[in-house]
């Protein structure tokens, strides 16, 4: 997973990459939960950019980042999710939670 | 016309998503737009993920994937079942609620079923406590008909 | 350690690829090298093409192909059966011979027997007359494995 | 299909993609053979550097076109094959006969 900290920002940007499955997402789960805890950012910024696919484990997976961060007192943005991407995040009650650009 | 395929894997993730490239590779056999394609390869991912995630607790179970493309009338349509051979769902009206899981520490969003409706044109559900149950999920393909323009 | 997949297709000869992608994709959960996976799909490629070229005459038959991935000590052998249930073959030792084929006329090479016994390590022809043909086939794979330093 | 004609050297080179089966032969094979009568080129170039798959009724397109092409006095050259394609080819006894370059 390709990670960008930005210090001035306190942001942190995680590149996520092809299929987000429940297959994957325990791996990416502890992976991704490491940089928070490492750079403790101010923001975190989910890349998915150059994901071809997910399914509602990768919205499991967002709410459960969702709810680090908010008690590390920062915010989550998600970048570039595809069309159907959206829509499984506009289904569920943190679509309108979180900022999606 | 038609042409049907089954699939049969093991109760493992990592299956999933050789599900989701054979049926991607049968509805190929039709022009149907690449968001459609995502849509029912999400729809069934929840499917099969909600067999083995949920259906058993031992290993070498049995998840079983069946997909007829099938056109009437210049129509195609896309049947899938997707059958389990486990404990079953005791309220399916429970279990389609959106946000409802019975696993919220492993992280499951509890949205599977409202994907799986979302994403196709009608679903069936077919349980039975101790024995598995059966999902039904139907699409009329957005198929691009070559124009004789 | 052991992953099973079936995989039951109309005979058609569109459904070739759906297999090949779903093997591809079983075998992917390993590492093996990229001209391995290629060989693999060609040996597979031609068992599935034969039964739907040359065992049936009608349309709605049904091809059966079971993949089992399994490691044993260390090592990860590919075996794969591929089945029909149509007219068998008359000769085996006849049809293994490099060019022999009984459809010419349709450009066929006669040398997909050939090719599966080149690129996989070991192959079984079970044929009987009037019932049908299933073909085993057996790789031990390249797997890279990670290391330990 | 793309196809270059070279009226100098009155060759005809044709690029063929993605995979070569039996499914896909059929209809290849009549657009191949409609180039070759339509130009009636001293050579033929098939260009298989795009081609990622071929069994061997890719072998049965390769040797038909042959025969075709040698009817016509003319010859024909393979380019680019990848690995495996290469093994197909020097299997059969058009290995031999057939400039692969
Ligand atoms: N094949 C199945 N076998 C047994 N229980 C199931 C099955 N599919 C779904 N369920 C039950 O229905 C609930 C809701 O399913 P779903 O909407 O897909 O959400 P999730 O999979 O995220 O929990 C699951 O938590 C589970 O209790
Ligand atoms: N599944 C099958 N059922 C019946 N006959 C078969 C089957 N597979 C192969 N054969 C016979 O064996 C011959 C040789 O097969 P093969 O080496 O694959 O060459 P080809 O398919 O190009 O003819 C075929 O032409 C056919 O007569």
């Amino acid at each position: 997973m390709k990670y960008t900290y930005d210090k001035e920002n306190e942001s942190l940007k995680l590149e996520l990459i092809e299929e987000i499955d429940m297959n994957s997402c325990k791996a990416l789960r502890s992976i991704i939960d490491g940089y928070i805890i490492k750079y403790n950012p101010k923001e975190c910024i989910l890349d998915l950019n150059k994901v071809s696919f997910m399914d509602s484990s990768g919205l499991g997976l967002i709410m459960g980042r969702h709810s680090l961060i908010k008690m590390l007192n920062a915010k989550l943005t998600l970048v570039g999710p595809n069309e159907s991407i959206k829509k499984i995040i506009k289904l569920s009650h943190i679509g309108k939670e979180i900022r999606i650009i | 016309m038609e042409n049907n395929i089954k699939i049969e894997i093991d109760n493992k993730l990592c299956n999933v998503s050789v599900v989701r490239v054979a049926i991607t590779s049968l509805i190929s056999q039709k022009d149907v737009p690449l968001d459609e394609i995502t849509e029912i390869k999400t729809a069934i991912s929840e499917a099969v993920t909600n067999c083995i995630e949920h259906a058993y607790e031992e290993e070498n179970q049995k998840v079983v994937i069946s997909a007829k493309l099938s056109t009437i009338d210049d129509m195609d349509f896309l049947l899938i079942n997707i059958e389990d051979f486990g404990i079953g769902i005791e309220d399916v009206d429970l279990a389609t609620t959106p946000g409802y899981t019975t696993k919220p520490e492993l992280e499951h969003a509890g949205m599977g079923f409202t994907i799986m409706e979302t994403f196709m044109d009608e679903i069936t559900i077919d349980s039975k406590m101790g024995s598995g149950t059966k999902i039904k999920l139907m699409k009329k393909l957005r198929t691009r008909k070559v124009s004789n323009i």
